[in-house]
């Protein structure tokens, strides 16, 4: 073939597509930039972009058939957990190739998957270290706030034990979860309320999509502000923040790999390509376009797959695989990245941003250097000596 | 005033109507008649414009009215007391007495006349209660009430008297004189109580099999003929 | 109507026949000839095929319900996803000790630090035992919803509202890790089935017929009752179930035998389901699934049987074709064809098709409208 | 037209001579007492009419032996043994008991011929009628009814396709399908013309004696024809008027007053 | 954090009599551009311990955002292009290079109690007010003491005072003063505010003083009596809010599906173009009429209205009409029409949410009790909900077009021929069901999210109330909503919510065995 073919497996409808479309997006954009400059191997990469509908198995099927059918040689994709879950058998049968870009809860590497998003401690520990730090504002009790599903769950289950590990005690651990979808936080708002009565409270949310807003709604309306009792999102960033009038919030918090509001060279010109791409396709609301951290995520992924065939000087899956290994890149987020060659995760560095007031962060810590992830959680019994493919 | 030409009526491939034609005249009262089933209720809808007529023509004071929604033909003046009665089963009967009168002006139709509790005094009793509560005989009464109200000028009565007890049927009967002798308006009575339409009609026509087979003036309702075409 | 005693005419026994036979060449092709012969069928085609005939045999087992007996049912979602998650606790057991953590635990216990089998688990490692999971337990889940719903003479939408509220507070309850089913990752990275890599050609083949023979029997079984006089009484529930009560029967049990029975069918379509498509979750019992499946009834042709399985293949073919070929606009495309078959197509696809409709199953003509037949 | 069907005792157990015993019932909806203190007994093999107003009651006491309405107070008894208050709708069809409706009710989507197929008296649990396969004798039957109710020829038609007095025709077939011991009419020859009225009533006058047969009419010329000697009884506001023979009731004062008009 | 405000207050009550206009020494302002944490926060402490209007000048532009620094180190107040020297107050260009000082909370807290304690003496009293409100916010703290007393003794205003009093009283129950803490616990007997019981709590086991202990365990009694009470109060209302908010979305289809028999799978959407109007409303305002921006809802009510209704008249002629009859036809059609719906909003405003803000008098909350925060916007809601169901009991039962409206969805045939035009009149009702949908939108964007998928998460919450509360029962719909909101909002702090939701489910399973026909059945023959 005179093209290479990867394929874009992002939901552009139903439940996720709020979420996924602009790294469907931000994929194209990374591609026709590639492209621009002579694509991989003197070929062009022709991007099959296909829409899993947010429709588990229809992912599986997806990924089937832009393998098995398409021919692609990599497929940049999913957002959830489950839908990657459902795609990795697929990809494991075929030995095909998935780049996942999302913050996730770990407990999982594949030799077929490179997971360019954070692993817990890459996000969630550190967050958590932040509010109990004297500029985080010295937090003594957390409540632990999510959606009733195993991403949360699971970080929380590792959050728990870290925070036994500083000394902090089940009394002053409450976890809460509600509902996909939920839209009605009166009583949690009440519930969080109560319990920071009991001394300086931080709450760690793990609430994933459409429930935030609500969420973030109600606890400006009960008067609960980031002073007294500061937020901590896990899956809320600048995309998120689009839906949300801000002012109420300014002050809560985000941890991630990446903010649209960091400022270097290679962000300054990241966003502005986005800008412009965003206006020149007429994206949607083009002219509030804005950049987050798995768009980040999946932009740097493309790239490293490229230099990755370049390097390999062929598409071959298991030769790609070998020369991802140790592939760095000059990201966004003003760090150079690095693909871990025994565990197929990024370093990455790690920041805390809080909401303003015009729907960016302002980055107020992050870690010196890019950190190594730890799929396996070393607060998870069973993990210790498991870190590596 | 009502002029029915050449109606022809399908179900489907069965072709339920053949050539129908009558005249109902002001002041007159036309009674049909048939056996089960030889199409007088899907005639009567076709006047009514509830089933689309195939061929033939339906005209009203000289307008063709053929094509006419049933709502139009009611605000042009034709009232139906459907076989089955029709009663809006969750309105109650004093609704379903308003509803009578949806044709008439806003101001008209604000109160139920007095008159029609004259002659179904049960009504009066049952005006809070939902219409389908009602006994079938009632819901009849209902019907023939809700119809009169409309203050028509045709009234299409589809076996009025069916499941009505013997004194009130009597009160029908007068009534139904009552109006015909008033002269402005006309009655298209189709029943299968000989001795009731024949007190009343002025003209008849007999159905079978979709098709008219005997007509004329009262007088000759009893003739051989016509009984024939009854019989079993 | 004729009152023969054969289940189908000869030209509808031969076109069934010529279906079967045809699906049944698709994995043989597969096999026989190589990537890149003009006779071979893709992997993904085959497995496509077997996930549609799942469907199919969903959509056939709501059909009887709703079709005929004129329940609607907003939860079927539920039996499948049972089916599939009884299935499922068999395929997860089977992974042995090739789990992330090396356990005989399936991962996601391991890592809630679960130390045993909860007591629900029990004897799922053997296929067989998992087998009459598949069966018994959606079977008395709609036993037990049905005899008390239809005990309580709950129907129309009522009855479907809270069927709907069934699944959903199942899927609410599978979410949760605590549950004990995986929450919302469920079942997945299956290795093998009674000994098979779940992943060689041979196995798939095999689930692929498995699924065939089973939807082929499953409409004959379907045909066999809709033409008894027990299907007789089913549209007479439908259609007038107070007036069935005065001539002596005992809608109760007529549904609820149908109901079970359809709850049952669907389960067994739910467990050929997932060894096939290698996960299985708790979104399969939202709401909006079910909601689908009636819609594959509805555009094939409620109260026919072969409707549904047309409907199934077609609403789920052209959803994966649109999605590939239009990602972006598809929806579009896939509500303007649901709005056009309810304009257009009456009874369906298979209404529309009289001639093919004449010596299938089923079919009897219609009042008008429900209206004028009041 | 002769049919076999003679009184089968089959369980209902009729030594005390009635069929049927109304006792004191009351039936109210909201206060309003449709049925006030109704007693009331049929005899086995008696042919009762039961005439009086609109609204007097008629086919709310048929409700309340066939189990579609519960009385508020009183009991219904079918024979010495059935109670029908605590009886389901199916039960006391199943215990012999047939209906035919005031509003024709007939499987608008079945045929003629099923309608008729359904109603036949057999085991109506549902493995006898998985496994039900039609008898010759039983078709043989089915159509013996049809031509009895006219609707031969009709046979494959959807019954939401008859007029309004064919339908009323073949519910009167699916009753006499049933082999019911005791037959509930209410309103039989409703919107039939007078000469199949007159058909209906020798029907029903070669049934006497076969069955109990309990009939609701208003049309006077009927009712005489089938009551002969027997009995008639007049509701009126829930409860009896008047009871006895057709020519002393339709002489009663109160009768006319209420029902019959002058 | 604590020790510092208690620094910062201290210094504060040290120099309020030297409250002076006095230019603010550049040095003073360094630190804040600066990296160290610890000397921003003390800068804070000291400039407002200036106490002059630069000061809060300053203090208020770091709030907003607006505290700008130069390379330089010179710090400048940006407001809308302008930039002033926040030591000299001299208007300046804004230069190149400039960078926002950065706030975190802790700074932001400090700034807040700086600012709260410089507003306490302020000669307004909706500031001094806002003050109290910020100081009740904020952790207890000692040092306030003396300048809440000064405060308290100069005040006038008698709402302020008793709040004030509570202030002092909370800030001395550390007193050194046996007798102060005994009068600040007596004096606390009446607050309703959970946060001072831990402090009480270890009164009870610290306190050497019997009398105090008693007096302690007397207020802590007291306090956890009207918390309780408030949470019971406080639950009643969530459950009334959370009734209004299913009632509004439930509305329309009470009657498009109640009424007149369509299962309307559509009407998700029709709640999401309600709310998108809104949103395109609130822009038009914003771009229009900034001035007005805060009023863009009184225009977004009719419109809203109007868009919904007319899609829904759109739909009605040219889908629905063709389904009346054939009500599970509906089903697939109005499932069609609601993904054609959903990826047309996809397709013109994006997949993502897009943001509605409250007003600002829909902001924020009203505190009732002591400690129950009543939000504006779910007051609001409520309000709102009681007026839209009484307008269209009213239409329905109250005029001539809601007879004929029953009339035609009982029978419409029949209602054709007593000359009901029965095809505007289903154009008028599926019209009026979507146009309350579209209402509801409106409602909802106030709430959460306003996004293609707004429309799907009310949709089977909306069918559970219609079927509920017994379909074409306006009543029951209410009733069923108002139920599901309070059943929900008491089992949600004892279940989780989570359970509650599958609770809530199962108690309509339940509860439909007792009620086959919904709360409010029809009964007899009507029915058949
Ligand atoms: N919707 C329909 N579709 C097809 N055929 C119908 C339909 N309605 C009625 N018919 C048939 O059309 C014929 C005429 O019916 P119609 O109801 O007009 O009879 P009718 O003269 O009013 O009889 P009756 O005295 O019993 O009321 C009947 O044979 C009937 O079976
Ligand atoms: N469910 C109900 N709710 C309220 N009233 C009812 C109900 N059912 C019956 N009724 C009333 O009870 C009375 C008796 O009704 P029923 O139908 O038994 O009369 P009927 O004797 O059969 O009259 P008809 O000769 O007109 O058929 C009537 O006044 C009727 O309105
Ligand atoms: N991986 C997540 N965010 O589900
Ligand atoms: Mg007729
Ligand atoms: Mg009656």
């Amino acid at each position: 073939a005179d093209t290479i073919k990867v394929g874009i497996l992002h939901s552009l409808s139903g439940t996720m597509a709020i979420s996924e479309t602009s790294l469907k997006d931000v994929a194209l954009m990374a591609i026709d930039e590639i492209n621009a400059k002579g694509g991989v191997l003197g070929k062009k990469i022709e991007p099959v972009v296909v829409d899993p509908a947010s429709n588990w198995p229809l992912f599986a099927e997806k990924a089937r058939q832009l393998i098995a059918k398409d021919h692609v040689t990599a497929i940049f994709g999913c957002w959830t957990s489950v839908s990657r879950k459902s795609v990795l058998p697929v990809v494991k049968e075929l030995n095909g190739l998935l780049y996942y870009p999302v913050q996730y809860e770990g407990e999982e590497l594949e030799k077929n998957v490179f997971y360019t998003g954070a692993a817990p401690n890459q996000q969630a520990i550190p967050a958590v270290e932040y509010l109990m730090s004297k500029d985080g504002g010295a937090a003594k009790r957390f409540v632990l706030l999510g959606t009733d599903y195993v991403y949360p769950r699971t970080t929380n289950k590792i959050l728990r034990a870290y925070l036994h590990s500083k000394g902090v005690k089940d009394a002053d651990i409450k976890e809460l979860y509600t509902p996909f979808g939920h839209a009605d936080y009166q009583t949690i708002v009440a519930d969080i309320k109560k319990f920071s009565a009991g001394g300086k409270t931080a709450v760690i949310s793990t609430i994933n999509g459409d429930s935030n807003v609500p969420f973030y709604k109600e606890l400006g309306n009960a008067g609960l502000k980031a002073t007294d009792v500061p937020v901590v999102a896990f899956s809320v960033g600048e995309e998120e923040l689009r839906g949300v009038d801000t002012k109420p919030l300014i002050g809560h918090l985000a941890a991630w790999n990446y903010f649209e509001s960091v400022k270097n060279p290679t962000n300054a010109d990241f966003v502005k390509k986005w800008k412009a791409y965003a206006a020149a396709k007429r994206l949607p609301n083009a002219a509030t376009a804005v950049t987050n951290d798995p768009m980040e995520a999946t932009y740097v992924g493309i790239h490293m797959w490229a230099q990755a065939v370049e390097k390999a000087k062929s598409t071959d899956t298991d030769k790609v695989i070998a020369a991802m290994g140790g592939q760095s890149y000059k990201a966004p987020s003003g760090y150079t990245l690095v693909m871990d060659p025994t565990n197929h995760h990024l370093h990455k560095p790690v920041m805390i941003g809080e909401i303003k007031g015009d729907g960016q962060f302002s980055v107020v810590w992050k870690s010196k250097e890019a950190i190594r992830a730890q799929p396996w959680s070393p607060y998870i019994k069973g993990n210790e000596g498991k870190q590596n493919l | 005033m009502l002029q029915v030409e050449h109606l022809n009526q399908y179900y489907g491939s069965s072709h339920t109507l053949r050539g129908v034609s009558l005249a109902v005249e002001k002041g007159q009262c036309m009674a049909l008649l048939g056996r089960n089933g030889v199409g007088k209720t899907t005639l009567l809808k076709c006047l009514m414009g509830v089933l689309p007529v195939a061929r033939g023509t339906v005209t009203w004071n000289g307008r063709d009215i053929t094509r006419y929604k049933p709502h139009r033909r009611a605000q042009a003046g034709i009232a139906y007391v459907p076989q089955g009665r029709d009663i809006f089963a969750r309105l109650t009967v004093e609704e379903n007495l308003m509803m009578g009168m949806a044709t008439l002006p806003r101001r008209e139709a604000a109160r139920i006349s007095g008159e029609v509790y004259e002659l179904f005094p049960v009504l009066k009793e049952m005006l809070g209660r939902r219409g389908g509560d009602l006994s079938g005989g009632q819901q009849q009464q209902l019907a023939i009430a809700r119809a009169l109200l409309q203050r028509p000028q045709l009234i299409i009565l589809d076996e009025p008297t069916e499941g009505i007890q013997p004194s009130i049927i009597k009160d029908i009967e007068r009534v139904i004189r009552l109006l015909r002798e008033r002269g402005d308006i006309g009655i298209l009575l189709c029943e299968q109580y000989f001795d009731f339409a024949r007190a009343l009609a002025d003209k008849f026509v007999v159905l079978s099999r979709g098709e008219v087979v005997a007509s004329g003036g009262a007088h000759e309702m009893d003739g051989e003929h016509v009984r024939r075409h009854l019989a079993v | 109507m004729n009152r023969t005693s054969s289940l189908f005419s000869r030209r509808a026994w031969a076109v069934l026949a010529a279906c079967t036979l045809a699906a049944a060449l698709l994995p043989v092709l597969h096999l026989a000839f190589p990537d890149g012969h003009p006779l071979h069928v893709s992997g993904y085609a085959v497995g496509l095929v077997g996930k549609f005939m799942c469907y199919a045999l969903a959509a056939l087992a709501l059909d009887l319900v709703w079709g005929y007996t004129g329940i609607l049912s907003l939860g079927h979602g539920l039996f499948f996803a049972l089916g599939a998650y009884a299935h499922g606790m068999y395929l997860m057991r089977a992974i042995g000790r090739d789990g992330s953590y090396g356990s005989v635990l399936p991962d996601f216990m391991v890592f809630l630090d679960w130390k045993d089998y909860p007591w629900y688990w029990a004897f799922t490692d053997h296929f067989w035992y998992c087998m009459l999971l598949v069966v018994l337990v959606p079977g008395l889940v709609a036993f037990v919803f049905g005899w008390f719903a239809f005990r309580s003479r709950i129907k129309g939408v009522y009855f479907s509202i809270i069927t709907q509220a069934l699944t959903y507070a199942a899927m609410l309850l599978f979410f949760r890790n605590d549950t004990g089913f995986g929450g919302n990752n469920g079942f997945t990275d299956f290795r093998r089935i009674l000994g098979q890599s779940i992943t060689a050609p041979g196995t798939r083949v095999a689930l692929y017929l498995a699924t065939l023979a089973l939807l082929v029997g499953a409409l004959l079984l379907c045909r066999w009752i809709v033409r008894s006089k027990l299907g007789r009484v089913l549209q007479g529930v439908r259609d007038a179930e107070s007036r069935l009560m005065f001539i002596g029967y005992d809608p109760l049990a007529f549904k609820l035998f149908v109901w079970t029975l359809s709850a049952v069918l669907c389960a067994v379509a739910g467990a050929l389901y997932v060894p096939q498509v290698g996960i299985i979750n708790p979104s399969e019992m939202s709401p909006a699934n079910s909601i689908e499946m009636v819609v594959w009834v509805a555009i094939g042709g409620r109260g026919t049987l072969v409707g549904p399985i047309v409907g199934a293949f077609a609403v789920n073919g052209l959803k994966s074709w649109f999605t590939a070929a239009f990602p972006d606009l598809w929806l579009f495309a896939l509500g303007l064809l649901f709005i056009l078959v309810t304009l257009f197509m009456r009874r369906g696809i298979l209404g529309t098709l009289p001639a093919i409709a004449r010596f299938l199953p089923g079919r009897r003509p219609v009042v008008a409208t429900k209206e004028e037949a009041a | 037209m002769s049919l076999d069907m003679s009184i089968k005792p089959e369980g209902v157990d009729t030594r005390h001579g009635a069929i049927l015993y109304l006792d004191d019932v009351t039936v109210s909806f909201d206060g309003f007492r449709a049925l006030n203190k109704l007693t009331l007994d049929i005899s086995v093999g008696e042919l009762r009419c039961i005439i009086g107003p609109n609204g007097a009651g008629k086919t709310t006491m048929m409700d309340v032996i066939t189990g579609k309405t519960r009385p508020t107070s009183g009991s219904a008894f079918f024979g010495q043994t059935f109670d029908l208050a605590r009886m389901t709708e199916y039960e006391i069809a199943h215990a012999g008991i047939g209906r035919k409706f005031q509003r024709p009710t007939v499987f608008e989507q079945h045929t003629v011929f099923e309608n008729l197929e359904l109603a036949m008296k057999m085991d109506k649990r549902v493995r006898p009628t998985l496994f039900a396969r039609l008898s010759s004798e039983q078709e043989d039957r089915i159509g013996a009814i049809l031509r009895l109710i006219r609707l031969h020829g009709h046979e494959d038609r959807p019954a939401g396709l008859l007029s309004h007095g064919q339908k009323q025709w073949l519910e009167i077939g699916m009753l006499l399908m049933q082999e019911p011991q005791l037959i509930l009419l209410d309103e039989p020859v409703a919107g039939m013309s007078d000469a199949e009225t007159a058909r209906t009533a020798e029907l029903l006058n070669e049934l006497r004696g076969k069955h109990s047969i309990m009939v609701v009419e208003h049309d006077m010329g009927f009712v005489a024809e089938i009551a002969q000697q027997g009995k008639v009884t007049v509701l009126h506001e829930g409860s009896v008027l008047a009871e006895g023979r057709m020519d002393d009731v339709q002489a009663d004062d109160r009768v006319i007053e209420v029902y019959l008009g002058r | 954090m604590k020790p510092l405000f208690k620094n910062l207050l201290a210094t504060l009550s040290l120099c309020l009599p030297l409250l002076a206009n006095a230019a603010l020494d550049p040095a003073l302002l360094q630190p804040l551009a600066g990296d160290d944490p610890d000397a921003r926060v003390a800068a804070v402490a000291r400039i407002a311990a200036t106490g002059g209007s630069d000061a809060r000048q300053v203090l208020q532009a770091l709030l907003d955002d607006a505290l700008v620094a130069t390379p330089a180190g010179q710090v400048l107040i940006v407001r809308d292009d302008q930039a002033i020297d926040a030591a000299t107050g001299k208007a300046l260009p804004v230069p190149d290079g400039a960078d926002g000082v950065v706030v975190n909370n802790r700074l932001r807290g400090a700034v807040q109690a700086a600012l709260s304690g410089l507003a306490l003496l302020a000669p307004a009293r909706d500031e001094r007010l806002a003050a109290v409100h910020s100081l009740q916010a904020q952790d207890a703290d000692p040092a306030q003491a003396p300048l809440l007393r000064q405060a308290l003794a100069r005040e006038t205003d008698t709402d302020i005072k008793a709040q004030l009093a509570q202030l002092v009283a909370r800030a001395d129950l550390e007193s050194s003063d046996p007798a102060t803490r005994l009068a600040a616990v007596t004096a606390l007997a009446d607050s309703g505010d959970a946060a001072l019981r831990p402090q009480l709590q270890a009164m009870l086991t610290e306190e050497p003083d019997a009398a105090l202990r008693a007096a302690a365990g007397a207020t802590l009694r007291a306090i956890d009596g009207r918390v309780a009470r408030n949470e019971v109060i406080g639950n009643l209302f969530y459950g009334v809010s959370l009734g209004s908010v299913l009632l509004l979305a439930a509305l329309g289809l009470a009657i498009t599906f109640g009424l007149m028999g369509i299962i309307n799978m559509a009407h998700g959407e029709l709640l999401m173009i309600g709310a998108y109007t809104t949103y395109v409303c609130q822009s038009l305002f914003r771009h229009y009429l900034p001035g007005a921006a805060d009023w863009y809802l009184v225009a977004a009510l009719p419109a809203a209205f109007l868009v919904a209704f007319a899609v829904g008249v759109v739909l009605e002629r040219s889908v629905i009409r063709w389904l009346y009859g054939r009500p599970l036809e509906t089903l697939l059609a109005t499932w069609g029409i609601s993904l054609m719906l959903m990826q047309a909003v996809r397709t013109v405003f994006g997949a993502q949410n897009v943001e509605v803000a409250n007003p600002a008098w829909m902001s924020g909350g009203v505190t009732v009790l002591g400690s129950l925060v009543l939000p504006y916007n779910r007051i609001a809601i409520i309000v709102f909900a009681a007026l839209v169901v009484a307008a269209v009991w009213l239409v329905l039962n109250r005029t001539r077009l809601g007879l004929f409206v029953r009339a035609v969805m009982q029978n419409r045939r029949m209602a054709d021929c007593v000359g009901v035009p029965t095809g505007r009149i289903d154009m008028m009702t599926f019209g009026l069901g979507s146009g309350i949908a579209g209402l509801g939108g409106v409602a909802l964007s106030q709430l959460g999210n306003v996004g293609p998928d707004l429309g799907q998460s009310y949709i089977v919450d909306s069918f559970m109330v219609v079927v509920l509360g017994g379909v074409g029962q306006l009543a029951g719909t209410v009733l069923g909503a108002l139920g599901l909101g309070e059943i929900n909002k008491f089992l949600e702090p004892v279940a989780g919510a989570v359970m509650a939701k599958i609770c809530i489910l199962v108690v309509i399973i339940v509860f439909i065995q007792r009620r086959p026909q919904g709360l409010f059945a029809l009964k007899g023959r009507s029915v058949e």
